[in-house]
């Protein structure tokens, strides 16, 4: 990498979270997937109402509850205790899934491996040979929310791209990702392909496209 | 904050265009968003598609809309009824299309719709006249047909209490088509006998949750009567 | 007809009813259509538990109610006034046709315009030049239940046979029928046909077979 | 007087056959039949088909029966959880068969059973290897595949309460799954934390008819613990 590269500072988790969080506006209907993406609800606050939606039917989802009240049949499609809003209600999994698959879903944010330009999105298995693969949601949730945005690392812990032109690993969906919040750049997935909506401080565009087997446009 | 509840009729029927598939809920006078209906006469939009298990009574709500000219086809299971004089008389003058549909297809067809299931296989109507033309699959030694999803540009519904995030209980067997018209239309409007404070539905209980729900106003008419 | 039916004393409609709420065992759910099925409900004694079925979406349906008693909510699929039984329920449409079409019903009781010896049965439209034919349920029902049975008048009011080789009108559902309770006798409907299991009071099995235009057989 | 509560676990269990279609509730540990999985293991059918969200956890429940041999097959959305190492161990030496559905598509096979529909269409899984072998259609702009519907020849659900016809309710996210697998399963198990007497539960409140279910146990366990 050049020497310009440096000083730059990437996004944390929570301002990536953050970021996100702030383009959700007040009632959609919102999915957050499993790990990073779980973080965007701690970022919009509780005036501005957002309606977090769990596939083990769990509509109207709040914060983790405090230890001490925890609700032991109240949990999250990650296994993890959670609360109920006011005005939230629980249904059966064919209806949950029928108001994520039906498309009533406004925003859906997940993890990923890899974002191809032309918005297919890999996230539940590494290669075809992955022993027990688990998809859980992921494909009904990226193929049925009326939006889908990817959370994730700009690159592989070993500094390979995953922001590619073609996935190599097993798709979740193709064509669904609308945009990409990673810890260098905000990007849209348009009919050009990757838009860069801005960067981490410090970090050149032809740093960012070092980082990103795509092309990388800018907006206009 | 979020807030479904509207205040006037006219706000309610905003944005209803022509050439709208309007589904109605309701199963004979129960249940039956009989305010909604006479709002979108009021309202003026026309050509449009309606679905409902009947094809209207008298002279009044949805009879009304078709002796208007507003409705250029009825899908429906049983467009029979104690006074179904409008329907008919336009029927035998070739002025409205009719589309019967087994009342069990219907209610799947919009179940299917707000599911995301563009068609599905069913053995009801095999064998009879709602098979012609329709695609005939053997699955497990059974034959069946393929129906498709039937959705709402707007779907018209009666609840009997409704919050302002839209989450809607129905009364005994007022409930019947209103929860599959609200998942199945993209603009789902409800009139509510009972305005609650938001929690006040207990979150196991309410049938409707407000994800389905667009508009909700207050029209505590009573009791229905006459069918 | 010969003179030997001079004598004979057909079923009355209650004594069909009657008949057909006998050969119902506690426990069935059970959906009765519009006329005269309906009246089978009131010789099934409350203490022997049948649940009955309304397309409506009421599971549990009890006698119509005292007139000062009338719950404006609560009707059945003939539009009349009923009464919820306790451990009755409510449900939605999709879910009502749901218990129908996936074979959750053990019984269904129809009228009918004709019952072929195959099992067909028309019972929603007398032509198919029927100006607005109506098929509300019946299709569901006479497809999804386990078992149907036909309660009807032997013959039509001119004497036509109802009882046929081949249903001449539309029908509702192929091969369906099981059992048939006429005012003239009950009838299995079975791989040889149509099996007579008893006769009005009077009436010769050849006097029966002169109103019936398929053929008849004896049980074994 | 129909009386579906039963009193012993093996009156419970009695029936099931080899070779099962076995369906079961839960998700998570929150409402998981976790004592009739108990009861299914000391009754000792084999070659099952077991359909869960996932595929056991440690050495106790479903895990259990397939470490004893009894499971053939296992179809599931999410193989992996805290401690998959049975699963894992059959499935590397080929010992068990996977089939992996995605988890909507897994809910809406079950329920289409339930309601009479063998097969639909549905957009998840296309441009994936779900899609492999699967028949495409375009419909209305957009292609999907079809599935099957997903009978069970048992099921078993954990309620939070039950009455003698079979009517259940469940606790929060304790629905999941349990009223899918009890309304596409034709032999179905119940094991509930509360009995009630009958109309004890509002009509309008019954998430679960009765006619959906077969036979009810009592199991009063208290609060699921450990995923």
């Amino acid at each position: 990498m050049s020497a310009t590269t440096a000083a730059f500072k990437p996004f944390t988790r929570q301002q990536m979270a953050q970021r996100a969080a702030a383009d959700i506006p007040e009632g959609w209907y919102v999915n957050l997937g499993i790990g990073i993406p779980t973080l965007v609800a701690d970022y919009v606050p509780m005036d501005r109402e957002v309606i977090f939606h769990s596939e083990n039917g769990v509509l109207g989802m709040g914060p983790a509850p405090e230890k001490d009240k925890i609700e032991p049949w109240l949990i999250n499609a990650g296994k993890q205790y959670v609360t109920l809003r006011t005005g939230g209600s629980y249904c059966h999994h064919a209806d949950s899934f029928a108001m994520i698959r039906g498309g009533h879903l406004d925003l859906c944010v997940l993890g990923a491996f890899q974002v191809a330009d032309n918005g297919d999105i890999a996230n539940w298995a590494t290669s075809d040979n992955d022993s027990a693969p688990a998809v859980g949601g992921a494909m009904d949730l990226a193929t049925g929310a009326r939006r889908l945005w990817v959370l994730m690392e700009h690159t592989a812990k070993d500094g390979t791209p995953k922001l590619v032109t073609r996935c190599t690993y097993p798709l979740t969906a193709p064509g669904a990702v609308k945009r990409i919040y990673t810890n260098l750049a905000t990007i849209d997935v348009t009919e050009r392909g990757f838009v860069v909506l801005d960067i981490a401080p410090g970090l050149s565009l032809a740093d960012l496209q070092a980082r990103t087997e795509a092309k990388l446009h800018l907006p206009g | 904050m979020i807030n479904k509840i509207v205040q006037t009729m006219a706000e309610t029927m905003s944005g209803i265009k022509d050439d709208s598939v309007v589904l109605l809920g309701g199963f004979g006078a129960v249940g039956q968003p009989n305010a909604l209906i006479e709002g979108l006469i009021e309202q003026g939009a026309k050509d449009l598609t309606v679905a409902a298990n009947n094809a209207g009574v008298g002279h009044v709500g949805l009879a009304r809309l078709m002796e208007l000219g507003r409705v250029r086809k009825i899908i429906c299971s049983f467009p029979r009824s104690s006074d179904p004089v409008v329907f008919e008389t336009l029927y035998r003058a070739g002025k409205i299309e009719l589309e019967i549909v087994p009342q069990g297809t219907l209610a799947e067809r919009m179940r299917a719709a707000g599911a995301g299931v563009p068609a599905f296989f069913t053995a009801t109507g095999v064998g009879t006249k709602m098979a012609l033309g329709k695609e005939h699959r053997d699955i497990g030694g059974r034959t069946y047909i393929l129906e498709h999803a039937l959705k709402g540009d707007v779907g018209l519904v009666e609840a009997w209490e409704a919050d302002r995030w839209g989450n809607l209980t129905f009364k005994q067997a007022g409930r019947n088509f209103n929860p599959v018209v609200a998942m199945a239309s993209d603009l789902t409007l409800v009139q509510a006998q009972h305005i609650r404070a938001l929690g006040e539905i207990d979150p196991d209980h309410i049938v409707t949750p407000g994800i389905f729900v667009n508009r909700v106003l207050h029209v505590p008419y009573g009791d229905p009567a006459g069918f």
